[in-house]
């Protein structure tokens, strides 16, 4: 009994939380984070606990399954409020908790001065309630309660700063979205139903499975259904063509972006994938779709991130392409890898994100990269733990997320999606840049902060460093603790059980890694495109080494100076000539050219849609409120013809 | 003298022949009613129109509903519906504004309904119709107190309601200025 | 004619028309009244009627009938009672004219 | 009179007593608003421990005119909800405006008592006397500020449409008294085994056409609705919240006992109606309702969106097999969104009756602007009140629309395609409900904002109806078996 007690706390704590802060928390002034954070904390202890107790094996391999109370008792229509803790569960948690834990730790600094924070820490509170409540839920039916009630925090935290006309309207977008992607996930969940008459993970899978394989069920019917599931892991993770709201989403304040819009909530729809993997693996079209949407949406916001100026929208336009990774893993049945990967991701993520809230406090609320530059040596600590963030996102050995793309890919060649390998492999070259873009343009160069703000640039508070120190130590070792021995590491150990099953329908099994065989190769060939990627990157946008503390300069004007003078005659650096006129004619002329062209279609043509949606239905609205005149003759009119049509309607149907 | 069975040269019955008379007398005065320019000459038609309608219902054999009839709707609602007209006479309005404009689509509307209601009445085998027999008073009593003693204890809470909320909506009265009782604060 | 009960139900689905008519086209609110009195008692007619015809209703359509009768009452008076409450108020019976709320 | 028949209507009775009560105290200490109110409120809580006790066991009394079933005591129990609620939200909107207690608690209880014997009536000719006893008090209820001119157009637009819709009822009664020859709703039943299917008489399609376009109207569907919203935007506010929940449930409650019981043999011909009146309401109300910048126009609209959505329930019913799983969910269903519904909206309109609370507050959504901070509790229970009005998850509003929508579903064929068509409506609806709390939470309160008024009717008003939206979502079993009992009380 204690383990089921232990999991309803971690429930518990957090949404009594958000009841006393709401309440109260308006009294509490500065000190409103006084109720949330502790119970956060509380809960991230708690959770470990779980955890432990899970990975170690505790639960069994079918994980622990308990029921809190008969939630709906309806006959047919019964359903349970029931919790699973398995180890998936276990990895998610140790993502949310850790995540959730050190950015209520640091909003404390962030939010100090905002008269809002009681409402911010509350909804903050609420979020990590429904956010676990996703995690552990054990039916369709609780975990739409939670989806629905992270989207509905997400909303709410976006459009936190509503002064800001852009947080309003990005709020509703990420709602519109996600309303989008909810019908089908609604949808999905009446036809699983429906169709095995349960809504509990367990029986539901193993009916829909049973049924296909006894020819109850069409194989068709299983593709509905998984795609229409996957509808809302569209809608949540931000994926095309609904993956517009999430790079607006970045009018929140950037703990938000780090929490929910990079780090848990936007792995949502991954989790859920990955926890349907008995029922999308049956189904070898949705895996397809599932793949090409993700590897799709990779390239397309990874191309965007290349030319975006905002800091926070480089990072929300990455955190696509990662999601668009994991989807692609997901498709081509390397289901550990994309947990892996979300979880190297979550936290470097949430490292970036904060880093990046971190650099915006620190040059005053400016979010154009233009207006900053040469910040590594005020703010030491918020640099150091970027880079480390950036190493990783590129994927450069020995970090997390290394490992963790790198077993995408190699899964994905071996899987035989040579096209996912090949548009992966690009999208690692492009996402080594726009790091180091990102680092070079903020970090390193000569400074181009308002000179006003210049003198008061300094390191943020320790509430905002400590929770950065602490995501980059797993952000740098994480990889190296879950993922070694290579094909054979803990993550591995721990999650290879539960995607068995799915693995056995896709007909893959688990060869050894072959380290000097094609795994090898595969490896050198994802290293050696992020090293050029970032070689490009650190030649145009400057570096400093910190070894040996000297700079690589900033370049548009050498670049520029270089190409003015003949540059034939600079034969002899032929080599940086090449890399600089390429680079320029690449990324600056004909990649711009191309990002724009992505950058515009994406606004014009996919954002229009899903705005032109709204339009369409307000404007028939419109169009229906004049049929109420304000004359009753007119209505009685109106009734009398329908009774007119109801009559000849009746007549007509009951003499056939 | 006696009348002949028949009406002469029709061949109809005397009944029928006082069933046409009173369905075309009150289909007329109906259209009187509706049609008419001046309002209190409707409401005039109106009692017209429910005397004949008394009529129709002593033809079919149901002298105490004929007889309700008269009391209650010529005695009491005719009169109430005649002193509304009275309290509410704009004066020096234009009387040429008795219809709406959409009054032809009114009378399409108003055509394609009677035709479709007569022409599915009479279309209709009523299974249950059989010969025509007058009701007997007694067991119009009868029923009223058993079968019907419900409906008829409603009717009663029925008008006490309209009584109460009519009498408030009718009546003049100035806005209570001081509320009693104390005022939550 | 008079023996038959078609005869008079469709009587009383002409009196429902001009009942009908009359609502749909008066503007006066006191003339709408009354056109759906007229509706009432077209629809009594048809129950006497089915009274006369019908044995297993004879006596019940006749209480039915009453009933309705007291209905209509309580009707006519809770709508003079608003008739004159809004006459107050906006100085016309003409409902058309009653058009500050709309869309 | 025989002492079951006594027991069976006791609650009737009582209400009904109650409300002459309340004249009479009123005439010996006229304008104690306060009294009686207290009389009112002890009343109908007492009234409540009536409908427990005289919880009967559904065999009928006056011939079968009247019953007291399982549905009969779902049913009182939700009307007497709505009543205690309504009459505790009344004092703070009649108090500043000078308008007498006594008559509006009287008439409600008329109202309440003509909801009550629709309830329980299994005769024709209750059932149409119960509908008159309802709506009446109903259109003065809309006229009750009869000093406000839109009070009154509401009033005098209600009314007429209503008495047309009366006597369109009223016609499509005659047929069915003609043809089957009894006002019983159990020997027109009997009288209609075997007579569906192709070739139906013609006189009974249109009397079914009658009977359901009467209905109809009263449940606000499209395109009878059009009363709604200018009946809803001009009465008092909390008058506005009784006539969108009391004469909505009601009706449906008409609707089980005619339609469900007396015309359930006929349901092959009448489902087809009810599935494209459902579509059609959902969906119109809901897009109008997207236009509304008045508060109470936008419930109006909202509330015949909620229609449309009890209506699945309904066509589930009947486009299930007979004595289906799927048929009995879908009347479940409803009444679980009556429930449901009947705390959610009442809330809704309460928080509206609250702000309104000083005379001059307009119904314009902007009087919600800064409400989060203004009264962050008032902010609070009307967010829970209108994403359970969404049917966000995991409060009431969500069940009742899984409920239904699950039963649609399972009911297959046409009625399936319903289902779609609500997910969709609901996904949409989340727009309109969601703009007042953008009002509320991002925007600025203006400098001259009126305070809110709280009372301890009130607070304890909301309170209820919040405990109830909350309840039914995380707790829906506290009611679940009670609505499944009342719908099994409907079938044989």
């Amino acid at each position: 009994m204690p383990m089921e007690l232990l999991v309803t706390l971690v429930l518990a704590l957090p949404i009594a939380g958000f009841g006393l802060t709401a309440l109260v928390g308006r009294r509490l002034g500065t000190r409103a984070w006084i109720v949330a954070v502790p119970a956060i904390v509380v809960t991230w202890a708690i959770a470990m606990v779980v955890v432990w107790t899970a990975l170690s094996g505790g639960f069994g391999t079918d994980g622990l399954h308990f029921t809190l109370y008969q939630w709906v008792p309806a006959g047919d229509f019964t359903i349970e409020a029931n919790f699973a803790v398995d180890n998936l569960t276990a990895v998610l948690l140790i993502v949310v908790t850790t995540v959730g834990m050190l950015v209520h730790v640091y909003s404390i600094g962030y939010m100090a001065h905002d008269p809002g924070r009681w409402r911010f820490f509350a909804y903050l509170n609420l979020f990590m309630f429904s956010m676990l409540l996703l995690v552990l839920a054990g039916n369709f039916m609780l975990l739409f309660a939670a989806w629905e009630l992270v989207g509905l925090c997400s909303y709410l935290l976006i459009g936190f700063w509503y002064p800001r006309p852009s947080a309003a309207i990005a709020a509703k977008k990420a709602f519109l979205a996600n309303r989008v992607g909810d019908v089908g996930f609604a949808l999905g969940i009446f036809a699983v139903w429906t169709t095995v008459g349960t809504l509990n993970f367990t029986d539901a899978f193993e009916r829909l499975s049973e049924g296909l394989a006894g020819g109850q069920i069409e194989a068709w019917a299983i593709t509905g259904i998984a795609l229409l599931l996957f509808c809302g892991a569209v809608g949540k993770s931000a994926q095309f063509p609904l993956h517009v709201w999430l790079p607006d989403a970045m009018e929140g304040p950037t703990p938000v972006s780090a929490l929910i819009h990079a780090a848990t909530m936007v792995n949502a729809g991954v989790y859920f994938v990955a926890r349907a993997n008995p029922l999308f693996s049956l189904s070898p079209e949705a895996m397809f779709v599932v793949a090409a949407i993700g590897i799709f949406t990779a390239i397309l916001a990874a191309s965007i991130a290349l030319t975006q100026n905002d800091i926070k929208r480089v990072l929300a336009y990455s955190t696509l392409s990662q999601l668009g990774y994991m989807f692609a893993s997901l498709g081509v049945g390397a289901y550990v890898a994309a947990i892996f990967h979300m979880t190297a991701q979550g936290f470097t993520k949430g490292l970036l994100f904060l880093g990046s809230g971190s650099v915006i406090h620190g040059v005053h609320e400016e979010q154009d990269m233009n207006r900053m530059g040469g910040l590594w040596r005020r703010m030491p600590i918020t640099h150091a733990t970027m880079l480390v963030g950036s190493l990783s996102m590129a994927g450069i050995p020995p970090l997390a997320a290394f490992f963790s793309k790198d077993e995408i890919l190699g899964e994905a060649f071996k899987n035989g999606f040579l096209w996912v390998w090949l548009v992966g492999i690009v999208v690692a070259a492009l996402t080594a840049f726009y790091m180091f873009r990102l680092m070079g343009k903020t970090f390193y160069g000569p400074s181009h902060v308002d000179p006003a703000v210049e003198p008061h640039v300094r390191e943020s508070p320790r509430s905002m460093t400590v929770p950065l120190i602490l995501l980059a130590i797993p952000a740098a070792l994480l990889g190296l603790v879950l993922g070694l021995p290579f094909g054979a590491g803990l993550i591995g150990q721990w999650l290879e059980p539960i995607f068995e099953e799915a693995q056995l329908n896709l007909g893959l099994h688990h060869e050894p890694v072959q380290i000097l065989g094609v795994d090898g190769v595969l490896i050198l060939v994802s290293v050696a495109v992020a090293t050029a990627g970032l070689a490009v990157a650190i030649r145009l946008f400057g570096f400093h080494w910190p070894l040996r503390g000297d700079d690589t300069e900033a370049q548009p004007e050498r670049v520029a100076a270089l190409t003015a003078r003949a540059p034939r005659l600079y034969r002899a650096s032929f080599r940086k000539w090449w890399f600089d006129e390429l680079n320029d004619l690449l990324f600056v002329r004909l990649g711009g050219r191309v990002a724009h062209f992505i950058w515009w279609f994406d606004r014009a043509i996919v954002d229009g849609t899903v705005n032109g949606i709204g339009d369409v239905v307000q404007g028939a609205g419109r169009d229906l409120r004049r049929i109420q005149t304000g004359r009753v003759q007119n209505y009685a009119l109106g009734i009398a013809i329908a009774l007119i049509v109801m009559a000849g309607g009746f007549l007509i149907v009951t003499a056939r | 003298m006696t009348l002949p069975q028949t009406v002469p040269f029709l061949g109809w019955s005397w009944n029928d022949l006082l069933f046409l008379v009173l369905a075309t007398a009150l289909l007329g005065t109906a259209l009187m009613v509706v049609l008419g320019r001046n309002i209190i000459r409707s409401g005039l038609w109106m009692i017209a129109c429910f005397a004949t309608l008394a009529g129709v219902y002593a033809l079919l054999g149901t002298p105490l509903v004929a007889a309700a009839q008269v009391l209650v709707y010529i005695g009491a609602i005719s009169v109430l519906i005649l002193f509304a007209i009275m309290l509410t006479q704009t004066k020096g309005g234009p009387a040429a504004l008795v219809f709406h404009h959409q009054a032809w689509a009114a009378a399409i509307a108003a055509v394609v309904l009677g035709t479709l209601l007569a022409l599915v009445v009479t279309s209709t085998e009523w299974p249950l119709a059989g010969e025509y027999a007058a009701t007997s008073v007694r067991a119009i009593a009868q029923l009223l107190f058993s079968d019907y003693v419900l409906p008829f204890e409603i009717v009663g809470v029925l008008l006490l309601a309209a009584v109460i909320g009519g009498v408030f909506l009718a009546k003049r009265d100035e806005p209570r200025d001081e509320p009693h009782g104390e005022r939550p604060e | 004619m008079s023996q038959s009960l078609d005869s008079y139900l469709a009587l009383s689905a002409l009196l429902f028309a001009v009942g009908t008519f009359g609502f749909l086209a008066r503007r006066n609110a006191i003339a709408m009244l009354m056109s759906i009195e007229l509706m009432l008692n077209a629809v009594n007619l048809a129950i006497v009627a089915f009274g006369a015809f019908v044995p297993s209703l004879r006596g019940d359509a006749s209480v039915i009938a009453l009933v309705v009768m007291a209905v209509a009452a309580a009707e006519a008076t809770v709508g003079l009672a608003i008739v004159i409450a809004i006459y107050r108020n906006r100085r016309t019976p003409l409902v058309d004219e009653y058009t500050q709320m709309r869309e | 009179m025989t002492v079951a028949e006594l027991l069976a209507i006791a609650p009737l009775v009582f209400v009904i007593g109650l409300a002459i009560a309340l004249v009479v105290v009123d005439m010996i200490r006229p304008h104690d608003d306060r009294l009686i109110g207290i009389v009112a409120v002890v009343g109908l809580v007492v009234g409540l421990e009536v409908v427990l006790l005289a919880n009967g066991d559904g065999t009928g009394v006056f011939g079968g005119a009247y019953v007291r079933d399982r549905l009969t005591f779902f049913l009182d129990l939700v009307f007497l909800a709505i009543a205690l609620l309504t009459i505790l939200f009344a004092p703070d909107y009649l108090r500043p405006r000078g308008l007498p207690m006594a008559e509006f608690a009287a008439t409600l209880l008329f109202a309440i008592s003509g909801a009550m014997l629709i309830g329980g009536a299994r005769d024709l000719l209750v059932l149409f006397l119960g509908l008159e006893l309802l709506v009446l008090p109903g259109y003065m209820l809309a006229g009750y500020a009869k000093r406000d001119g839109l009070s009154t157009e509401g009033a005098i637009k209600y009314f007429l449409l209503g008495s047309f819709s009366s006597a369109i009822f009223l016609f499509g009664l005659a047929f069915t008294w003609g043809y089957t020859g009894s006002t019983r709703v159990a020997d027109v039943a009997v009288a209609l085994q075997g007579v569906t299917g192709p070739g139906l008489s013609a006189g009974l399609a249109i009397g079914l056409a009658l009977l359901t376009s009467g209905v109809a109207f009263k449940i606000a569907a499209v395109p009878f609705h059009y009363w709604t919203p200018d009946a809803y935007q001009g009465s008092p506010t909390p008058v506005t919240g009784y006539l969108s929940v009391g004469p909505k449930v009601a009706a449906f409650a008409l609707i089980l006992r005619l339609f469900v019981e007396a015309l359930a043999p006929l349901k092959a011909d009448w489902v087809d109606a009810i599935v494209i009146l459902a579509a059609i309401t959902m969906t119109l109300g809901n897009l109008v309702a997207l236009t509304q910048d008045n508060i109470k126009r936008m419930l109006a609209y909202s509330s015949i969106a909620h229609t449309g959505y009890m209506l699945v329930g309904l066509a589930a019913f009947a486009g299930a097999p007979a004595g289906s799983p799927a048929a009995q969910a879908g009347l479940e269903g409803l009444l679980f969104y009556a429930a449901a519904y009947t705390f959610m909206n009442l809330g809704a309109f309460a928080v509206v009756t609250a702000l309104q609370g000083r005379t001059g507050v307009t119904s314009q959504i902007a009087t919600f602007a800064g409400l989060g901070r203004r009264a962050p509790l008032a902010g609070v229970l009307m967010t829970l009140f209108l994403l359970s009005l969404t049917g966000i998850p995991p409060t009431a509003g969500f069940f009742a629309k899984a409920y239904v929508i699950l039963a649609a579903v399972q009911a297959g064929g046409w009625v399936s395609v319903l289902a779609v068509v609500a997910v969709l409506n609901a996904a949409a609806a989340a727009f309109y409900y969601l703009r007042v709390v953008v009002w509320m939470y991002m925007r600025e309160a203006p400098d001259d904002a009126q305070p809110l008024t709280d009372s301890w009717p009130m607070k304890a008003g909301l309170a209820a109806a919040a405990l109830g939206t909350v309840l039914f979502g995380l707790v829906p079993g506290v009611i679940i078996p009670t609505a499944q009992a009342a719908a099994q009380a409907l079938l044989p």
